[in-house]
């Protein structure tokens, strides 16, 4: 999977992006759309370390670990494909020397490479933890002073990534030219600013949910207190209402004022099929309020199935809104002669974005394998890991 | 003293610190940045002193007049003239050289030879394209020369049409707003007639046409009938009302003009509601030199079956072409076909030999009057560059045949004209009309060649054209099937493929 | 122990350093002489010469650059001088009609739209303000380009886009990209 | 220099759409014919020229054909706030929406950001047939692949103009000095050119700008007496009536 993911990346690099199907109108493709939906799944390592670090809440230490080394895994893959994304990636660097501050891209791109460096110094403790690397003292002396720093760390990281998410939502919520996404602004941001940071604050506890689910069913090992997982579902919960709420009062105000201001009556949008108004339903209540509900019912989230099918839900709720941002936003005709396009991702594409789950992948069940990530998994005296099964763990996404 | 594994991390580290305070990196990065800029196959342009020439378009019969903007000697743009636009396809000349399908090499001696021994005793015909050229002339001379020379004309007769006097044109497929007559004449007559378009396919023409006539294909015939008798017409596809209406609007048209492919009812219904020396007119030529001696226009269609020993095919610009099916029944059965073109896609399939021919702004030669010039007029291609090696000039070729040297066949001619004394060339770089009786006949032929078009007087009044009504279909070329037949400009790209403006029809 | 690996640590820093900055500009740039030796110089003074003699801006307000082979000729046909140079100018190039390939030290990369017109004419600048003494040396040193832009050394040296941005800006003419690039 | 605000006037009613306008702006900033197997999805074409009708069937249908480029917008320009790098500018100067190929890292956000598509991705590397890249126009520079380029009246020639007018000793253009190509080429001078501070170049009653409502100010205007091209032509929003 990574030596095909490889392939198909060095091809785009190599020979261009005309090994990609997206074009002058579909200028974004599966990969924007993918790393949108990726870095708010990652989003788990913010949230979960702002709750521990700065809100005390001491059971999530139990999955800290796990949720750093995904957010590591989520963003350091969503960077790897913007680079092939790019039609220049040996430029990446003007936008650092020469940016231009309007840009929520400039602002994106800056806060995930700080956080990306961020969650790497996290990631050292981690690996720090084990055994081997303990024999040599002045690496112990190491972790011990990074321990101080972890407070500050998980500050700096939520503030980063409570601006990257929001500036993610940004991208599309300044587009002025697409009445579809345009939305007013609260101060200097767009609401879907706001959206995006409430929706992946809410996405990440779910995936972390998931993932330590899915892990221990396939190392069929406890790996948290059995309480861990349903605070999460909690968390989650309680986020997804509010977003739920907040993004139903911006569609009201988007559809009655918003964008009839731009010229467009709403219901145009959902008349290009196959985007009907389901799209908002699912988005909002199948696989919004629907999950929501069910994670704050205290008898259903202590069910196991109906807890993971919810978390399930909610991240793939998450994962819609970030597709109608992306590709729909795209698709929709602005002039009145233009059509409708629609566009399939080439293999090309596909590829690299499956390489970069692999490296995911990989990077985690390595982790898992040799390194501690739930410190709670010893104290429930389990027997010494078993290998990981990579392709076991391959659907992840 | 041995050094450890961590002494040599030690001696890295303390290595990339001292890098990052040189220059080196940062400047690497810079230059891969900078090196994106003109990485290999980004092409740069040639600088050099801008000048202006002029010629005219070879690429259709209007032989528009064009303003070549230079670098040095290589023409990178070409533009009209004030209030004589170039159409897209002109616009574009200039890169008819690089176009990849060209065919550049061929061994022309090999085939003088044999065309020679064949010649003796065989019927040698020339199918001319584009008639009315100097190079037409040559071909007739030399075909005259011949023991048995026949000349065969695309178009047996030229008429002209007299756009001020229209009123109302009935074009049965003809690209009357694409590439037929002279772009800027039909621009400006267009406000005073009105024109109905009678076409299957769904062309700019029909587009804009004030009606369009959606018959159903190769009906074109089967409603000029019903126009003509009043009856018939249902295989159009079109209802009697319609017709009925058309006929009437025909009729009433004090001066109309059916414009369609030469066929003997359409002239038949031209000269029923008197078209004929009203708008449709004789062509006039430039005067030629007394000495040449043509052989006389050959209709096709009375050459006898299985006669052509060697057909000889002037590609090199082609206006309207004959269908290969209507050719072959005249050639004998091991006739030799030679044909002169600049590519494959033409008559190149079918011909034995294709002997390469230099291509518009290469080529030297003159255009006919356009078909909308009732006018004789005489406008030079001179080239803007020069043709690549290895490539024939058909006429020089041909002549040659009959040891007929055509080298200053053009110069003769304007010599001829010159003689005349009639009409007036207009120089192009000063936008002046000198009368031909002014000027020297060397400063008349320096003119030509510097972007000038001599232009007749308008005197006298305008003939009925003499018509044949005995000659097979001749498919007049619109943009879209000369870009089918022959090589177009590499940028039609834009036109054909990068939008939706226009269609292969 | 520790003082080993400090020691260590400053070798590596050191040879480091050595490399980034002695080094590294000997490897990046490839070094080619001019074609043919010429003095500025010598026009200048022995001739009297002007720079606008020979480097001419046209009508069309492009400037032409560095002189064509006919434009010396128009004085070198035969030896003015006895220098080896000249001779060797006359053989080589003159003689035979061949052009120099010159290389232009100051050549800007081809997005760049620079005018002479406008800053001899209109902002009435010495040539010196940007070629330096270039105009009074007395031979041609080497053509530096370096290897992986491909872009002349001396842009790097005096006419960095920078050095432009510096100049346009102190005199208020900042307007926007498209003013220079193309 | 007073600053100048440079746009078009587009009379539909006289397109014709035979697509000189198209070809003299490929040829003009050296914009490459199209590789392989490229649609008009991934073609570059600085001007587009497309075709409506009335939707109606028979003898009602009726075409029109509307020249587009980049508009050229003159308030929030769309694509200028949201380029990570500043490689596009609103230039002050002349109102001229300018892209820069040498700084665009490839992002393909302002095309994203561009309601009216007039931006073009390089998604090939730039190739002309072989000897054809002697007719380059060394005004303009060919772009490498993976940039976005897109219309910017002619810059090379706004160039040519002022250093023409240099070399006379003038700081400020004439009108005639400066005329893009599109403008040039038109056969039935559609497209009109001008600064739009000029009286004699303002916009004429009853013309319209594509999308007005989305507040982009674009500085192209049209105009048509027809009404049912108006009514197409000014909707935003694809409406059934658009075919591919």
């Amino acid at each position: 999977m990574l030596m095909f993911g490889l392939y198909s990346a060095g091809l785009c690099l190599v020979k261009g992006l005309n090994q990609t199907n997206m074009d002058n109108r579909f200028a974004f493709g599966l990969w924007i759309f993918l790393d949108l939906t990726v870095i708010a799944l990652g989003a788990g390592a913010f949230f979960t370390g702002f709750l521990l670090y700065i809100l005390k809440v001491k059971e999530l230490g139990a999955v800290i670990n796990s949720a750093v080394v995904i957010g590591l895994v989520c963003y350091s893959g969503a960077v790897a494909a913007l680079l092939v994304d790019v039609g220049q990636p040996l430029r990446f660097w003007f936008t650092f020397w020469y940016p231009n501050v309007h840009s929520m891209l400039t602002e994106v791109t800056f806060c995930i490479t700080c956080y990306l460096t961020v969650l790497l110094i996290e990631y050292v403790p981690i690996v720090l933890r084990n055994r081997r690397l303990r024999q040599v003292p002045s690496f112990l002396i190491f972790e011990f002073e990074l321990h101080k720093l972890v407070y500050v760390l998980a500050g700096v990281g939520t503030f980063l990534s409570f601006f990257h998410q929001g500036s993610l939502g940004g991208l599309f919520g300044v587009l002025r030219g697409h009445p579809f996404a345009f939305r007013e602004g609260l101060a200097v941001w767009p609401s879907t600013f706001f959206l995006f940071v409430l929706s992946a604050a809410a996405a990440g506890p779910s995936f972390i949910l998931l993932t330590t689910w899915l892990v221990s069913k396939i190392s069929n090992r406890q790996l948290v207190r059995p309480e861990v997982l349903p605070l999460l579902g909690r968390i989650s919960g309680m986020l997804m209402i509010a977003y739920v709420l907040a993004k139903t009062v911006d569609t009201l105000i988007w559809i009655n004022h918003t964008s009839p201001g731009a010229g467009v009556p709403a219901w145009q949008y959902y008349s290009w099929k196959p985007f009907g108004t389901w799209i908002l339903f699912a988005e909002i209540v199948a696989f919004g309020l629907i999950p929501a509900l069910v994670l704050l019912t205290p008898r259903l989230r202590l069910r196991s199935n109906w807890l993971v099918s919810a978390a399930a839900l909610t991240c793939i709720g998450i994962a819609l809104n970030r597709f109608v941002m992306t590709l729909q936003t795209l698709a929709l005709p602005t002039l009145s002669f233009d059509p409708f396009l629609s566009y399939f991702p080439s293999w090309q594409e596909t590829g690299t974005f499956l390489g970069v789950v692999g490296f995911g992948v990989l990077v985690y069940s390595f982790s898992f394998r040799y390194l501690n990530l739930f410190p709670q998994e010893r104290d429930l005296e389990q027997p010494e890991a078993a290998p990981v099964r990579e392709p076991a763990l391959a659907g992840r996404y | 003293m041995k050094a450890t594994r961590r002494d040599l991390f030690k001696f890295a580290a303390g290595g990339a610190t001292g890098l990052l305070l040189t220059p080196a990196p940062w400047r690497l990065v810079t230059d891969a940045a900078l090196w994106s800029e003109n990485w290999p196959g980004i092409p740069k342009p040639v600088r050099g002193e801008l000048r202006t020439r002029f010629t005219h378009c070879a690429l259709c019969p209007a032989g528009c007049a064009v303003k070549a903007r230079c670098v040095g000697d290589q023409p990178i743009s070409l533009i009209g003239l004030p209030g004589k636009p170039l159409c897209a396809f002109g616009l574009m000349g200039h890169q008819l050289p690089y176009h990849a399908g060209r065919v550049r090499q061929a061994d022309a001696d090999a085939v003088r030879a044999v065309i020679a021994k064949r010649a003796a005793n065989e019927t040698v015909a020339v199918l001319d394209l584009r008639p009315g050229r100097t190079a037409s002339w040559t071909y007739r001379r030399a075909m005259a020369a011949l023991p048995r020379g026949v000349y065969l004309a695309a178009r047996s007769s030229v008429p002209a049409v007299n756009l001020d006097a229209v009123k109302i044109i009935l074009s049965l497929g003809v690209p009357v707003l694409d590439g037929w007559g002279t772009p800027s004449n039909v621009q400006q007559a267009r406000s005073h007639f009105r024109l109905i378009q009678a076409e299957p396919a769904e062309s700019r023409t029909a587009l804009l046409a004030d009606q369009w006539l959606k018959i159903r294909p190769g009906t074109e015939l089967e409603l000029v009938e019903a126009l003509a008798t009043g009856r018939g017409g249902a295989g159009t596809g079109l209802n009697e009302k319609v017709i009925a209406s058309v006929a009437n609007e025909l009729v009433q048209a004090g001066a109309l003009f059916l414009a369609a492919e030469e066929s003997p009812s359409v002239l038949e219904l031209n000269r029923k509601l008197g078209a004929v020396g009203k708008t449709i007119v004789a062509q006039r030529e430039a005067p030629v030199p007394r000495s040449w001696k043509p052989a006389p226009v050959t209709p096709i269609n009375s050459v006898p079956e299985r006669s052509i020993g060697v057909l000889l095919i002037d590609e090199s610009a082609a206006d309207s072409y004959v269908p290969w099916s209507k050719l072959e029944g005249k050639l004998a059965p091991d006739a030799l076909v030679v044909t002169f073109a600049s590519s494959q896609a033409g008559y190149g399939r079918q011909a034995k030999h294709l002997l390469p021919t230099a291509v518009y702004p290469e080529s030297t030669g003159d255009i006919p009057p356009a078909i909308d010039s009732p006018l004789a007029t005489f406008r030079l291609t001179t080239p803007l560059v020069a043709p690549p090696r290895g490539v024939v000039n058909p006429a020089q070729f041909i002549g040659g045949l009959a040891a007929i040297d055509a080298a200053d066949a053009l110069r003769e001619r304007a010599g001829a004209i010159h003689a005349a004394g009639r009409g007036s060339v207009c120089t192009y770089a000063d936008g002046r009309s000198i009368p031909v009786e002014d000027i020297q006949p060397d400063q008349f032929w320096k003119a030509l060649n510097d972007g000038a078009c001599w232009i007749d007087e308008p005197g006298g009044k305008l003939l009925p054209p003499v018509l044949r009504a005995s000659t097979p279909a001749v498919v007049a070329l619109n943009w879209e099937k000369r870009a089918a037949r022959g090589p177009m400009p590499p940028l039609v790209s834009k036109l054909y493929q990068e939008s939706n403006l226009r269609v292969r029809i | 122990m520790s003082h080993r690996g400090t020691l260590f640590f400053l070798a590596g820093a050191l040879i480091a350093l050595g490399a980034g900055w002695a080094g590294f500009p000997r490897v990046i740039y490839r070094s080619r002489p001019q074609p043919v030796e010429f003095s500025h110089k010598v026009h200048a003074e022995k001739a009297g010469m002007k720079c606008e003699d020979c480097h001419e801006i046209r009508a069309d307000g492009s400037f032409a650059g560095i002189p064509r082979r006919e434009k010396c000729a128009g004085c070198h046909e035969a030896a003015m001088g006895t220098t080896l140079a000249e001779k060797q100018f006359i053989d080589g190039y003159v003689t035979p009609q061949r052009e120099v390939q010159w290389s232009v030290y100051a050549r800007q990369p081809e997005n760049v739209y620079f005018s002479h017109a406008s800053h001899v004419k209109l902002a009435h600048l010495e040539c010196a303000t940007c070629h330096g003494d270039h105009g009074t040396s007395d031979s041609l040193r080497p053509y530096q380009e370096d290897r992986i832009s491909g872009y002349s050394r001396d842009i790097w040296r005096a006419m960095k886009m920078n050095d432009c941005v510096a100049c346009h800006r102190s005199h208020g003419f900042e307007k926007s990209c498209l003013d220079c690039h193309k | 220099m007073s600053a100048r605000s440079y746009g078009m006037s587009i009379d539909i009613d006289k397109c014709t759409g035979c697509g000189a306008c198209m070809v003299a702006c490929a040829v003009e900033n050296n914009v490459p014919p199209a590789p392989e197997g490229v649609n008009e999805r991934k073609g570059i074409t600085w001007i587009r020229v497309f075709r409506l009708d009335n939707g109606a069937e028979g003898v009602d249908r009726k075409w029109a054909f509307l020249p587009m480029l980049c508009q050229q917008c003159g308030e929030n320009t769309p694509c200028v706030s949201v380029c990570p790098q500043q490689a596009v500018q609103l230039d002050p100067a002349t109102g001229i929406v300018g892209q820069m190929p040498e700084r665009c890292l490839g992002c393909r956000y302002c095309m994203a950001a561009c309601p009216y598509h007039a931006r073009y991705f390089n998604w090939w590397d730039p190739s002309w047939p072989a000897g054809m890249e002697k007719t380059l126009n060394p005004a303009v520079a060919p772009r490498m692949r993976g940039v976005v380029e897109k219309c910017n009246f002619c810059h090379g020639r706004w160039h040519a103009a002022k250093a023409r007018a240099a070399a006379q000793g003038r700081r400020d253009l004439d009108p005639a000095d400066y005329v893009p190509a599109c403008v040039e080429a038109c056969p039935t001078s559609a497209i009109r050119f001008g600064d739009l501070n000029d009286l004699e170049n303002a916009p004429e009653r009853g013309s319209f700008r594509l999308l007005e409502k989305l507040g982009t100010g674009p500085k192209i205007y049209y105009q048509t007496q027809r009404d049912w091209v108006r009514e197409i032509a000014a909707a935003p929003g694809g409406t059934e009536r658009a075919h591919g």
